[in-house]
């Protein structure tokens, strides 16, 4: 049933509107990964004036038990279109979709589809490989840290290609991955930060949630790349740049398409049914910090139109791994679903991809 | 007798409470809750009344909101009754949640690893296992309890984060789905180790599992002689060993059907919802079930109540977000509704009396 | 009386939930007088003199101090208007040494503790009155006397002028009684006021100025040390003369049931409880054991119901050996124990009266049915044994913390006669009971003695040991002085015995 | 490991150590007043969002600090009202109290994530004390709340065994019914210890804000508030112990990421686990031994005191 008349949401709703929905991990203004898809909501409800998307659920838990039942909710409450922007919403996501099919669902990072349900993405790395251009540009001690969440892939391929655009302008630059296996932990991820400022790294990249890495490279009068959102002015003095979100285009685009029936969820880009990157606007970087150089500015400009014209993109050959095999042989790309798989490291990457 | 600061009312404790203070007073005191959290959200500019009844209807008024609360109410109510089992015994058992995850873990353990493969054994194999894991992890604690009365409020507590850590160290590292893209997911169960659903709703088997267990803890505890042996050991442990009751025997035991009761509820949750071992099984049920289990005076027909309005409150919790109320004002909603019903408890055993004037007599 | 009273309470009323504990009581201390408050158990005694030293609040009447009212509204108050009281249940902390026990809460300590010079301090204050002890000790490592004297210790510390002493003597040896009383004389000659509390008569004529009898919480007489004679005295205390009925003579049977041999145990402390205790208890018999509380009867009565390992010797049920058994295996064998702390041992005092009435029957004969219990033959069985035993409840199902102190014992006697034991240890079992109360309980004793029941009696009291008795076993110290035949001896041997004389001419069994 | 590194760790405990260890401070005293709070998490995450949110506005973390203290205080009234006159049941009350200080903070702190806090406490070296070699940097080249610590340690360890005070607060925990016989007043002395408890937790959580983080997050202080529980029996109810024990719970963190760095893999789960797998040894060794009583846990504890309950 899905009768957009019950509940109070429909009182504030006109029901000719298309309404969407959103589920989010953390709470909308968490200065990061929920707040970049709640941004794009905001550009969502401006770009497209027949759109409704004022129904949004923040700090559903990955738990199967909540996160089936939020997403069920939503299509109860006559979402239309529902965007599940975890990566632990997958299952869920597909189970209500078999029980929803006239509802269009769109999850983020996973790598299952169905007739109902896309899996979108963002080409962070391309982000990543120009942060890695300006960091790599930006070391003395030819030691980058990297504070990582989780070892999956997905954090996996951005340490990977962020090393390879660090190796670019600085081959004798090595990148150190410590894991603190947590997202929202803004202490701990400061600590491991700290111990690879302590290890001899002067710039400190990171793929977590909060802005301390780059707090601690302040304070240690080091350097660092940001993540999600510009951090910047978290860490003024430290932060160089930060790859960052921008999905308002990608969900303007998509929600057109499903309204006038062109949509389709058949995975383009290895299992993804989207996966857009610099091109499409996805991803980005946030403004430079005054501690950049111009021609740094030049050459990441270059790159980035490198890899926009789809002359070029990151993970193509040579590529070694860490212990010197040839990984993409010279003239190769990695195929996008390689791309989604990955959980090794690339020569330069010290530390271990588990 | 208690006075209240700064009143002259007495608050005098009553010999035996009326039985229906049971119903009324936690009425009165979640009313008054609903009533404050009114004024903090009209103080915040909500419609607290449109806010309440979406929360309300929500949860219990949609057939698909109300199975949705019975869905909830499944891992709450087989938690809450392991609890109550071993609150009944006065053991302060706060490990349910470790408990839940171990249970969790054997069970998939049964599912994806057990050598023979799949077929009419896995489920009773999972059951027997996921229960047998939530009683062992449990057992750690009641051993030394038992034996030298180590205090076993904290140590559970302890244990839960070496059980949650137990099974990310798994789910991220060796029991990771080779065809999961890497990600901290177990491979999906096969058929044999999936619970039926009722309908097309969410509702599983784990219902019935609850509602069993629900029944025997019901027999054993009013109509056994363990039930009755516990009931003693519970009140006065040196009665009990008067009477010829082993009380070292009853702590292990109680804790191990404690843990294991609680192990089957991570059990039903991997087998009937997630289909599969990951991290967060459980949100919190461990902890939940502590205050349903006390609020339901462990009573387990009433714990099955309880759980289902703890259940309605947190899927009507969710509801209301989308109604433009934070996360977080929920759950401190949630909290305040707790703060009143356990002031409110005061007044089931005690009365409140204007303080004597001046000493004279009727 | 021109000079105010040190100590006056007027019409003081105090109640609890289902008992006015003091009923309009007026009682009064002068200045360098030992008051006794006589009174039986449960009369209100401990309450009336809790309302003094302000722990429990009046529900009405007044409390003058020096002639000046006061309201107390929490110890402290009372002990700065120098009021002392030693407890009945001592209120020490047994983690901390004596001299922290004894500066607690006291607020002319220096805030910053030098505990050598305020345990040099205690010990010249211990010195002074001649109470020995140790300030560096831990309280847990003392014994009862020694315990009681930091009690005392604390109280003069404080500078106390009211000094309350609830029952001083329940756990002394007479030794140690007879030090106290001197001790007590010496300081009423400074000028204290001193109340003692007890049931016993003969200590009233040993140190009483004043006495003021309680009875059922109210104040039945307050007379002075001329007009103080044992036979009024028991009149007021109990209501009525205290009968000394003949005992009824009955063959004793020839069976041995309960056999010690050269028991040794240890008490809670980890000190010897029982030293070498040998006799013999026959059917048809209730074999008496007299002494002074704290002497080993509570370990006799947990030893022989195997609640309290032995560390050496044997004990024989019907000539079995039960040394090692079990307390289920104890029961099992027929012993039952009427235990000395009713509602923590004996009863559960949250449940109700049914779950009670089968704590030792629950896993027995018609009760059972496979693992369940058979609700519908307890509910008959109870109901029987409430009939038989007179037993008053308000409902089946109210918890027996609610029964009056005779009822419980009822309670009590009714389930441990009922399971049809060889042996019935009954510890102090009137302790509490008033006089019609404790006439049912001794008749029930003396009728199972007449079925062939062997009975163990443990009591403090000489005059119930006498009136029930066959042979007198008598308990100094752990060890048996003496084991004697009711009727080839007399209170005085006995009493000896129980301050430790040995027996030479041991009656044997 | 190199004598760089070892200081990095040791200096890096301190840090992710003092929260910890202010939350554990403060349950030290309500538990000795025989009070269990386990409502320190949600004391502690009230205190940093306050905390935060004063110092934003005052631009001042001092102002911070305090608001944090009062802050934490006032959660932790709601919980001495419940437990101590209302005698309701301190596990539950404790866990209600964490739901809704975690609830609180994120709805007052909505629009202050991201925010970036102008005036944390900084690192101030101690003139000569750093420049000892090791000791200084270990110990003496952080921000003023860790010297406070330092100094509050030593403190209240000296106010719990060596002041009148102290031996009212044990006794309170120990036997409520002698220390009342006393003339002790032990509602009061309860209140004041789980006041003074939820105040420090306060401090712990706006050391995150104000120095460690500083910036505010929804649930920044992930489960600290439970370590520090588990702390305080770790650390048998003695500030000392609780000063070295939050050294070694913060520093497992510090030394797997030097591990790390090191390129030695040890697995980070089975790293955590050890202070739990720990203080659970520690309790039962100290109870096995019968040491319960006279090694700190307060025999009251968690037990409502009732003057005239028999
Ligand atoms: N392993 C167990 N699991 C569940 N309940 C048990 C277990 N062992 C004992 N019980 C229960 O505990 C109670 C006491 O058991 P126990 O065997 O000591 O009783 P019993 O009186 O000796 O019975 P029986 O005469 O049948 O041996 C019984 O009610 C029994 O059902
Ligand atoms: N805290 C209490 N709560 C409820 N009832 C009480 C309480 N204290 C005493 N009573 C009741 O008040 C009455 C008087 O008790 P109290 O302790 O004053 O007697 P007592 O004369 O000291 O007896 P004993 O010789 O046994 O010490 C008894 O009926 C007792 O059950
Ligand atoms: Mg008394
Ligand atoms: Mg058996």
């Amino acid at each position: 049933g899905s009768s957009g008349n019950e509940g109070p949401a429909a009182n504030r709703t006109d029901s000719e509107k298309l309404k969407v929905g959103f589920v989010y991990i953390g709470p909308i203004n968490d200065a990061g990964w929920t707040q970049a898809h709640d941004e794009a909501r905001d550009y969502l409800m401006a770009e497209l004036p027949y759109v409704d998307a004022s129904d949004y659920v923040e700090n559903v838990p990955e738990n199967p038990t909540e996160a089936e039942r939020v997403i069920t909710q939503l299509a109860e409450q006559g979402n239309k279109i529902i965007f599940t922007t975890s990566f632990g919403y997958m299952d869920p996501t597909i189970k209500v979709a078999k029980k929803y099919p006239d509802v269009t669902f769109l999850h983020c990072s996973g790598y299952e589809t169905a007739p109902n349900v896309g899996a979108y993405f963002g080409r962070m790395y391309q982000a990543r490989y120009l942060s890695g251009l300006v960091a790599g540009k930006a070391t003395e001690t030819n030691l980058i840290g990297y504070v990582a969440a989780m070892p999956i892939p997905e954090v996996i391929r951005g340490i990977n290609a962020f090393t390879l655009g660090v190796q670019k302008v600085n081959p004798d630059a090595q990148v150190k991955v410590v894991w603190t296996n947590t997202w929202v932990d803004a202490a701990i991820e400061k600590d491991a930060a700290l111990a690879l400022l302590d290890s001899g790294a002067d710039v400190i990249a990171q793929h977590q949630d909060s802005a301390s890495p780059q707090q601690a490279a302040e304070e240690k009068g080091k350097l660092g790349i940001g993540y999600n959102s510009d951090m910047g002015k978290m860490a003024p003095k430290a932060t160089m740049t930060s790859p960052v979100w921008n999905w308002g285009p990608y969900y303007v685009d998509t929600v057109k398409a499903i309204k006038e029936g062109t949509w389709q969820s058949t995975p383009t880009a290895g299992s993804l049914t989207y996966w857009g990157g610099l091109k499409e606007g996805t991803v980005d970087l946030a403004p430079y910090g005054p501690m950049v150089p111009e021609e740094v500015k030049q050459l990441v400009e270059q790159e980035e139109q490198l890899i926009i014209s789809g002359e070029w993109d990151v993970f193509t050959g040579p590529i070694k791994d860490q212990s010197g095999n040839v990984k993409v042989a010279e003239g190769e790309v990695l195929t996008d679903d390689e791309m989604l798989n990955m959980n090794w490291f690339v020569q330069g990457v010290i530390g271990s991809p588990k | 007798m208690i006075k209240l600061p700064g009143t002259n009312l007495l608050i005098e404790k009553k010999l035996s409470p009326a039985p229906t203070a049971f119903f009324i007073v936690p009425a009165i005191s979640i009313l008054l809750a609903l009533l404050v959290g009114a004024f903090f959200l009209a103080l915040s500019g909500h419609n607290y009344f449109e806010i309440y009844t979406a929360m309300f209807s929500g949860a219990f008024g949609s057939s698909y909101g109300f199975t949705e609360t019975i869905v909830k109410t499944i891992p709450l109510t087989i938690t809450s009754l392991g609890i109550a089992l071993a609150f009944r015994m006065q053991l302060w058992n706060i490990g349910g949640e470790g408990q839940i995850y171990m249970g969790a873990f054997a069970a998939t353990w049964a599912a994806l690893f057990f050598p023979i493969g799949d077929g009419w054994w896995t489920m009773p194999f999972m059951i027997m296992l996921g229960m047998l894991a939530g009683g062992m992890w449990a057992l750690i604690i009641a051993i030394p309890r038992a034996i030298w009365g180590v205090n076993e409020i904290i140590t559970t507590l302890m244990l839960n984060y070496v059980a949650i850590l137990w099974v990310n160290y798994l789910v991220y590292g060796p029991w990771k789905d080779p065809q999961g893209y890497n990600f901290p997911l177990t491979a999906i169960f096969p058929p044999g180790a999936i619970l039926p659903t009722i309908g097309d709703s969410r509702i599983h088997a784990g219902l019935f599992l609850g509602l069993l267990i629900t029944v025997l803890m019901y027999i054993v505890i009013q109509h056994t002689r363990w039930g009755y042996e516990i009931k003693v050991s519970g009140e006065s442990s040196s009665a009990a060993r008067y009477a010829g009751i082993s009380n070292k025997k009853n702590i292990i035991l109680v804790m191990f059907f404690s843990g294991a009761i609680c192990g089957l509820a991570g059990m039903s949750e991997v087998a009937g919802i997630a289909h599969r071992l990951q991290p967060g099984v459980s949100i919190g049920y461990g902890y939940t079930a502590i205050i349903i289990a006390w609020l339901a005076r462990l009573n387990p027909f009433a714990i099955i109540l309880v759980s289902f309005l703890f259940g309605g409150m947190q899927v009507g919790g969710y509801i209301v977000q989308t109604s433009g109320i934070p996360a977080s004002m929920v759950t401190m909603l949630q909290g305040m509704l707790l703060f009143f019903v356990l002031g409110g408890e005061l007044l089931t055993y005690y009365k409140i009396n204007k303080a004597p004037a001046s000493p004279t007599r009727q | 009386m021109t000079e105010p009273y040190l100590v006056e309470l007027k019409n003081i009323t105090k109640r609890f939930p289902g008992v006015v504990a003091n009923d309009k009581v007026n009682f009064n201390v002068r200045q360098g007088e030992i008051h006794v408050l006589l009174g039986e158990n449960g009369s209100g005694k401990s309450t009336l003199m809790s309302i003094l030293c302000g722990l429990y609040r009046p529900d009405e009447g007044e409390i003058m101090i020096r002639g000046t009212k006061m309201a107390f509204r929490s110890p402290r108050q009372a002990i700065s208007a120098g009021v002392g009281m030693v407890h009945q249940h001592f209120k020490l902390i047994e983690s901390f040494s004596v001299a922290e026990n004894v500066i607690l809460g006291n607020e002319n300590t220096p805030r910053v503790l030098n505990i050598q010079q305020i345990e040099n301090n205690l010990a010249q204050l211990s010195q002074r009155y001649g109470l020995q002890i140790n300030p560096s000790t831990m309280v847990w490592q003392l014994s009862v006397g020694e315990k009681q004297r930091v009690e005392i210790v604390k109280m003069l510390h404080r500078g106390s002028q009211v000094l309350i002493l609830d029952e001083p003597t329940a756990v002394l040896t007479p030794q140690e009684s007879s030090q106290l009383f001197r001790n007590l004389r010496e300081m009423a000659g400074t000028g204290r006021g001193i109340v003692v509390i007890t049931h016993k008569m003969h200590e009233v004529m040993e140190i009483a100025d004043r006495v003021t009898v309680l009875r059922r919480g109210r104040s039945v007489a307050t007379l002075d040390k001329q007009q103080i004679n044992q036979r009024d005295l028991a009149w007021l205390m109990v209501g009525h003369d205290v009968v000394r009925q003949t005992k009824k003579k009955n063959p004793p049977g020839d069976k041995n049931i309960l056999e010690l041999q050269n028991v040794h145990c240890l008490n809670d402390l980890g000190l010897p409880g029982l030293t070498d205790v040998s006799f013999t208890v026959h059917s048809g018999e209730i074999f008496g054991i007299a002494g002074i509380a704290g002497n080993g009867q509570r370990e006799l009565a947990e030893i022989i119901a195997r609640l309290r390992p032995v560390s050496d010797g044997s004990i024989f049920i019907n000539d079995q050996a039960i040394t090692d058994c079990s307390p289920r295996q104890a029961i099992d064998h027929g012993v039952a124990l009427v235990p000395e702390d009713r509602l923590g041992t004996g009863l559960v005092p949250n449940l109700d009266a049914e779950d009670n009435l089968i704590l030792k029957s629950y896993r027995k004969g018609q009760l059972r049915r496979g693992p369940f219990m058979n609700r519908a033959v307890v509910r008959e069985k109870v109901i029987e044994l409430v009939n038989r035993f007179e037993i008053k409840l308000s409902a089946l199902d109210a918890p027996v913390k609610l029964l009056s102190g005779g009822n419980l014992q009822r309670l009590l006697l009714a389930r441990e006669i009922t399971s049809e034991p060889q042996l019935l240890i009954a510890v102090y079992p009137v302790r509490g009971l008033d006089i019609k109360a404790t006439e049912a309980v001794h008749n029930l004793l003396l009728e199972q003695r007449g079925k062939g029941l062997a009975v163990l009696l443990i009591s403090e009291d000489l005059e119930e040991i006498f009136k029930l008795s066959d042979r007198i076993g008598v308990l100094c110290d752990g060890r048996i002085t003496g084991i004697m035949p009711t009727d080839m001896t007399d209170v005085e041997e006995i009493g000896l015995l129980m301050m430790g004389a040995q027996n030479q001419g041991e009656a044997a069994t | 490991m190199s004598q760089e590194i070892f200081i990095a760790i040791l200096a890096t405990a301190i840090t992710a150590g003092t929260p910890i260890l202010y939350a554990a401070l403060g349950e030290v005293l309500a538990e000795r007043s025989g009070i269990l709070n386990l409502g320190v998490e949600g004391m502690m995450l009230v205190g940093a969002v306050s905390g935060f949110i004063c110092a934003l506005k005052t631009a001042n973390p001092w102002y911070g600090l305090m608001m944090a203290m009062l802050a934490g205080g006032l959660l932790a009234l709601v919980h001495a009202f419940l437990t101590v006159t209302l005698r309701a049941n301190q596990v539950v009350s404790g866990l209600a109290l964490t739901m809704f200080g975690t609830g609180l903070s994120g709805y007052l702190g909505q629009s202050y994530v991201g925010v970036p806090l102008p005036v944390p406490f900084k690192t101030v070296p101690i003139p000569v004390l750093s420049d000892i070699p090791v000791i200084g940097p270990v110990f003496f080249n952080h921000d003023p709340v860790i010297y406070l610590s330092y100094l509050l340690v030593p403190a209240l360890w000296f106010c719990i065994f060596r002041t009148r005070a102290g031996l009212h607060l044990r006794a309170v925990g120990e036997n409520p019914a002698a220390a009342d016989s006393m003339g002790i007043n032990v509602f009061q002395t309860r209140y004041l210890y789980v006041i003074i408890g939820g105040m420090l937790a306060g401090i712990g959580g706006a050391y995150l804000s104000l120095h460690y983080v500083p910036s505010w997050m929804e649930n920044m202080t992930a489960g600290r508030g439970w370590i520090a529980v588990a702390l305080v029996i770790f650390a048998t109810w003695n500030p000392v112990n609780a000063l070295w024990g939050s050294y070694l719970f913060g520093g497992i963190d510090a030394l797997g990421f030097r591990l790390q760095t090191l390129n030695v893999t040890v697995s980070p789960y089975f790293l955590k686990m050890l202070p739990y797998i720990f203080t659970v040894l520690v309790l039962i060794l100290v109870t096995k031994r019968n040491l319960a009583g006279r090694i700190g846990s307060p025999q009251a504890l968690g037990l409502p005191y009732d003057r005239e309950e028999r």
